[in-house]
């Protein structure tokens, strides 16, 4: 019984904090968030150097082979420095769709460039209802058509597919409304017929596109796993995308109360530090509460899909239902505490309170995840 | 107890409804997030404020001479039962608010307690008519909530204050012509008995406003610069020194603004109607037992602000003093406004997150805009914590800390 | 437009809270809450003096024919002191289901009777499922025999059984599982086969029971209403119910305020008074702030039921669902600004927190009055 | 990271849980509302406590020469971890919780931290045995949260204390054996700096209790008054007038122990049992989508507490420092516990306030109990608002106000 991190993972968490908070300080985020593209390539490739696009690699592909415990630490400390960029969409859910999804060739394919920041990839799953969890209202839909797959349709808040090099795609290939019609594939961004399109949005250090795809040609030996069977991969890319972004959440908690805190410290009001105030320690105190048990949550969500994968989805959903909510109300509080420079684009903080709202919305809402956790839990 | 309107009263309303009819264009629909930065936009909403003013909309309940319709036979509490029902149908009809509503609500009421006559002579009517748009010059970059420990001075040269300092978080400093202002006329008294309420023409030399950018993106807010700028000592507001005591009578009023409740109300019915339209798993979101408990948790309360204000109104009728309900509407209203905005995100999912100028935005985007906005307005105007403050200690009688 | 109070009902109010401040101060509500009957009869014999108990009895029957916010002002009294006694249940319930429900004759029988306080009675609608929104629950029976009725089945949570003298009693009379099979009976508490057992029960100052009935024949001149008529007048109680209870929440977390305060103005700790801490400050503060705006959601639906009727059945969900909640935080937050001594027997506090308990649990907690909030709104 | 047992301790498991089915009775459950009132019941309780420590699964932890099984070689690693699988085996098999608690989770370890040697072969073994029963005397009338300005005096009279004045809230003093108690030894000191910790033995003469009644009914807790009561000198521990230091090292089990996740785990199983069984509207209460979020968001709540106990179980492992861990877990879990009682008392609905002794009653009253009980223990053992104080300046280091 060992409920805490090994010395390796330690390690990384310590040498992930060191180097963005070097290469990736508020400036850089702002300079980021403010720019066009919403990622850094030079931050993009040190984070390749450190080997974290190959976290989750096997070492045959030429990753370190690790497990979501350590991705979910790495991605607590992306959610500290509020990182922006594809890296959890391309490292965490692409990669493992195809370290899960797909054969041995496609494998060989992709996961050493994925491994090494050579390729970038993003899922794109929604579609205009915005809905991820029903199989039904998928739209878009893959022909065969020879040695390829024709594919059309639009997908929505498809992350970063802008700067990606690979899509994967969810499209159905049957009649079927159910699960068993849905297949994923792996798509060039610079395919033809594929029309790309930013959509602007509030928390600045995410980006998401529309896609468009008009006939576009897809071999058919980029079929990820097998045909009509895209769902179940979906499934547990949501778990992940959960957890993911439960931990980022976890960090940008952890943030939030320290930057409020910093604050109290040096700022006066009434001839005192506002810190003094016993309304400003209480909120304060009650952010502390609500993010130290909710740490446990994180890990013990990443360790189950590491070890205990009967327990994953359910950790999943309750990861992502408390650390939306926490991670939400904490930057409130804290954008609070500041006062009205807490409202200023000139301050860091709103970076993270819009995105404490990304975290919140995507992938589920909490009401969906605590819907799930209820139904998986028995109740 | 009677909600019923008098057939007169009726009739006024169906008045008011024709006239909106015609009036609001679709086209300049009430919410339009952000539209402070535009140019043209102001222009067209002093226009309407003009309009408004001019088919008797405004203010009806100040006296007569000063612009109103207020007769010192009494109508007022007629009048203030017509302005009522104005403000309703207004946003019935999602009309435009008052871009000049700062000299409406809460420097024009504080000059009619204050003001000397050619102060109320000078300055209300063009008040009314949205021709003087006014900012409020109380923050400073070291004095948010302990307003009282501003340091912009003004000293005494002959007719004239010489006024050197810096404002902050000024509200629409950057197109307002006047701006009433807190200044320390004697900085050897204690905090607040050295303070001194005067109106500066924005237009004075001297003065730098520089516009600061808001969470929104939008520049809502501005830093006001003060190098030597001389205001004449007629444009002083009550007693030299004793301007803390007028500056509370436009705090309250503040308060009451932000805490107003057809805001809340309109803000409600969009959240419904967007529960309504949005499917989830093919059904309207609304039809979900668990967000028809959160919506309706949050009718009550919108409810509840409404008869409140109803209260308020004849406490007002009745010429009963509203003790702190002003600091409670600022607090219950400003939070409940923030939680309407949270929710309709929630009701969005990932389009909740679009910025209004994205394609696919719902709403124009007013959502996310509005999120942050309320969570704006519940630090401004005296944050949560200042008004549980004020209840505390003068609406429950608890001793000071 | 006029949201306030007329002369009168000024007159009312502050004639209730002397009259309820000198005849039932805490010491006597402690007197009766530890006593077994959980009534007073002298305080009852006050009451029916001042005429409260014909308060909605017209004046043709000898009551005052005041409405129902003539009744919510007088409650809010009844919540502050936390009476106990049937009057909740005899003057407002079975009055005004008599006064709704019966014809001229039961009318006269009865009316002239509650009006006076010569006569109690109370309202038995629950049995074992503790459901009253739903007929298809009701499990009495009332078969037709002669000149009477014979009815048979058990009623739980009926209030004051023990000492009113007339229950009014809802029995299914026909095979259909609708609201059509629903009759209501005036039942003589005394009648030969009804035996009533109290319950005991956390609020003290509520009492309730249970009540057998085995073969109890009631005259047929004693159905209240029509044959199967039953439901519609039930529907309405549960309205009336839910004004009622919520106008003695208003009245009930007003006092424990007034509570809470006055005990943080004399407690002294850290050499300090307590209410001069933020923390107090601020817990107190923000049971000003849910109270306040609350009052004007109890005068509004109980004038709805005068004058608005359509409104009103939403008017009264939406009183009860904010005041159960409202005075159970107020009253939870009292005791804690109280500290050990609001958790004792001998501080009265504690009196209140549970009345507040009851009010928020009986006839419907707050989640079915929002989702008929959300159903009669249309969501 | 590795939540599995080894087969050492998979095999210590299947012990622990063959010999609680044979030695828990299903007729003396673990919730048994009030049951401290009743002296036939604590003599069971006692009796339950001393089979647990003879079958070795009391406080395995402490040394082995105080009663416990912990080796100077080292092995108490092991028997942490061993105490916890009997700690959550007893959960499951809902048997009766230790009657000495106070004794084994408070002065138990304080004594073996701040005791003298003699102390700790005097009273260890007999807390853990369950023949010494402890309360806890630190509150009085007039200090409360304010546990420093305490005013019980003991004077020195040769090789005695000579203790007078009054402790107040003193939970289980009506038949504990001893009692752990402040007083002040120094009035003219500063007031942390004049209190010592002296162990009294409850049957001197001079002590009388008195019971109070809860809210609950129950005299679970009392008031203590000490005239002339001649405490030896012996029963001192630590300095004198260094109690402070002593007391805060109590107080802190406390807090870990009022913040236990067992119990929170027990009470919430207990609410997700009565949801399945209980109906409304023909179907199961936790069928209604709107209970299924609040349970679920209870469930989260509880399962990050016991996840956040695993991982300072760790810390402790590996003799790192809690923190202000402690505040926390009170802090939280008594919020948490309350809030399981208030959920149950919505799915019993009327049946929710039936008294223990009622007929109808579910689960023989305990929601109804526990709802108070559990907001009693939000305000003892130090209120949540003296928790938020700690964190806040101990945790954060936010300067005192």
């Amino acid at each position: 019984m060992d409920f805490g991190l090994s010395d390796d993972q330690l390690i990384l968490q310590r040498s992930a904090r060191d180097l963005l908070a070097k290469e990736c300080p508020p400036a850089v985020v702002r300079r980021i968030a403010e720019g066009p593209s919403g990622h850094s390539e030079a931050l993009d490739r040190r984070m390749a150097e450190m080997g974290w696009t190959g976290l989750l690699v096997p070492p045959a592909s030429g990753g370190l082979g690790l497990g979501m415990l350590d991705m979910a630490i790495l991605l607590a400390e992306h959610g500290r420095a509020a990182v922006p960029g594809p890296f959890l969409f391309s490292a965490l859910l692409a990669t493992r769709a195809i370290v899960r999804g797909a054969d041995r060739r496609l494998k060989k394919q992709w996961l050493p460039k994925l491994a090494s920041g050579e390729c970038t990839a993003t899922i794109a799953l929604l579609e205009e209802s915005g809905d991820s969890a029903h199989p039904a209202v998928l739209r878009s839909r893959a022909r065969r058509k020879g040695a390829a797959y024709v594919l059309s349709g639009r997908k929505l808040f498809v992350p970063y597919a802008h700067c990606v090099d690979l899509l994967i795609t969810a499209c159905r290939t049957s009649g079927s409304d159910g699960p068993d019609g849905v297949t994923l594939f792996l798509v060039d961004r610079r395919a033809s017929g594929l029309s790309i399109r930013p959509l602007e949005t509030v928390d600045r250090t995410r980006r998401v596109c529309e896609v468009e795809m008009r006939r576009v040609e897809v071999p058919a030996d980029q079929l990820l796993g097998r045909l009509g069977g895209g769902w179940p991969v979906i499934e547990h890319l949501l778990d992940l995308a959960a957890v993911g972004v439960a931990a980022d959440g976890f960090g940008g908690a952890e943030r939030v109360l320290e930057m409020a805190v910093e604050y109290a410290k040096t700022r006066q009001q009434f001839g005192r530090l506002i810190g003094s105030f016993q309304a400003i320690k209480h909120i304060a105190a009650e952010m502390v509460a609500e993010i130290e048990p909710a740490r446990s949550l994180v890990w013990f969500a990443a360790y189950a899909h590491d070890a205990l994968p009967r327990e994953a989805r359910r950790a999943s959903s309750m990861a992502k239902a408390a650390l939306s909510e926490i991670y939400s109300r904490c930057a409130n509080r804290a954008v609070q505490i500041h006062g009205g420079i807490g409202f200023t684009w000139e301050h860091d903080v709103h970076f993270w309170f819009k995105r404490a709202k990304w975290n919140e919305l995507a992938f589920g809402a909490p009401a969906f995840h605590r819907e799930r956790v209820a139904a998986l839990g028995g109740f | 107890m009677d909600l019923s309107l008098t057939p007169q009263e009726s009739e006024f309303q169906r008045q008011v409804r024709r006239w909106l009819r015609r009036n609001v264009s679709r086209r300049s629909p009430a919410e339009e997030p952000g539209e402070y930065g535009n140019p043209k936009r102001i222009a067209e909403l002093k226009q309407w404020q003009r309009k408004l003013y001019e088919a008797g909309y405004v203010a009806m309940g100040w006296p007569r001479e000063y612009g109103g319709q207020s007769e010192p036979g009494g109508n007022r509490r007629d009048l203030l039962m017509r302005q009522t029902i104005v403000n309703e149908e207004m946003v019935k009809a999602r009309a435009p608010s008052l871009i000049g509503v700062m000299g409406v609500q809460m420097v024009g009421p504080t000059l009619m307690q204050y003001g000397t006559e050619e102060q109320k002579r000078r300055f209300l009517p063009k008040i009314l008519a949205g021709e003087q748009i006014w900012c409020q010059g109380y923050s400073e970059p070291g004095s948010g909530s302990d307003l009282a420990s501003l340091t912009t001075r003004a000293e005494i040269a002959g007719d004239f204050f010489i006024v050197n300092g810096q404002k902050v978080w000024t509200s629409n400093a950057q197109f307002a012509d006047w701006m009433f202002c807190l200044v320390r006329t004697d900085p050897t008294a204690p905090k607040h008995k050295g303070i001194s309420y005067i109106l500066i023409d924005m237009k004075s030399p001297g003065i730098t406003v520089r516009p600061l950018v808001q969470m929104t993106g939008d520049k809502g807010f501005n830093e006001v610069f003060f190098e030597d700028v001389r205001v004449p000592r007629a444009n002083l507001v009550g007693e030299l020194n004793q301007g803390w005591q007028v500056a509370n009578a436009t705090l309250s009023h503040e308060r009451n603004l932000l805490g107003s409740t057809t805001r809340t109300q309109q803000m409600f019915q969009g959240l419904l109607r967007l529960a309504r339209t949005r499917r989830r798993g093919g059904k309207p979101v609304s039809a979900d037992p668990a967000m028809r408990q959160r919506l309706a948790d949050l009718a009550i309360r919108v409810e509840s602000m409404k008869y409140h204000s109803y209260r308020q109104l004849t406490d007002l009728l009745h010429g009963r003093s509203p003790g702190i309900a002003a600091s409670v509407n600022k607090l219950v209203s400003t939070e409940l406004n923030h939680a309407i905005c949270a929710l309709a995100l929630e009701v969005l999912g990932d389009y909740g997150m679009l910025e209004r100028r994205s394609r696919h935005v719902a709403d124009r985007g007013v959502w996310p805009y509005e999120f942050m906005f309320t969570l704006g307005l519940i630090i401004g105007g005296g944050t949560s914590q200042i008004q549980k403050n004020i209840i505390a200690e003068r609406g429950l009688g608890l001793p000071r800390g």
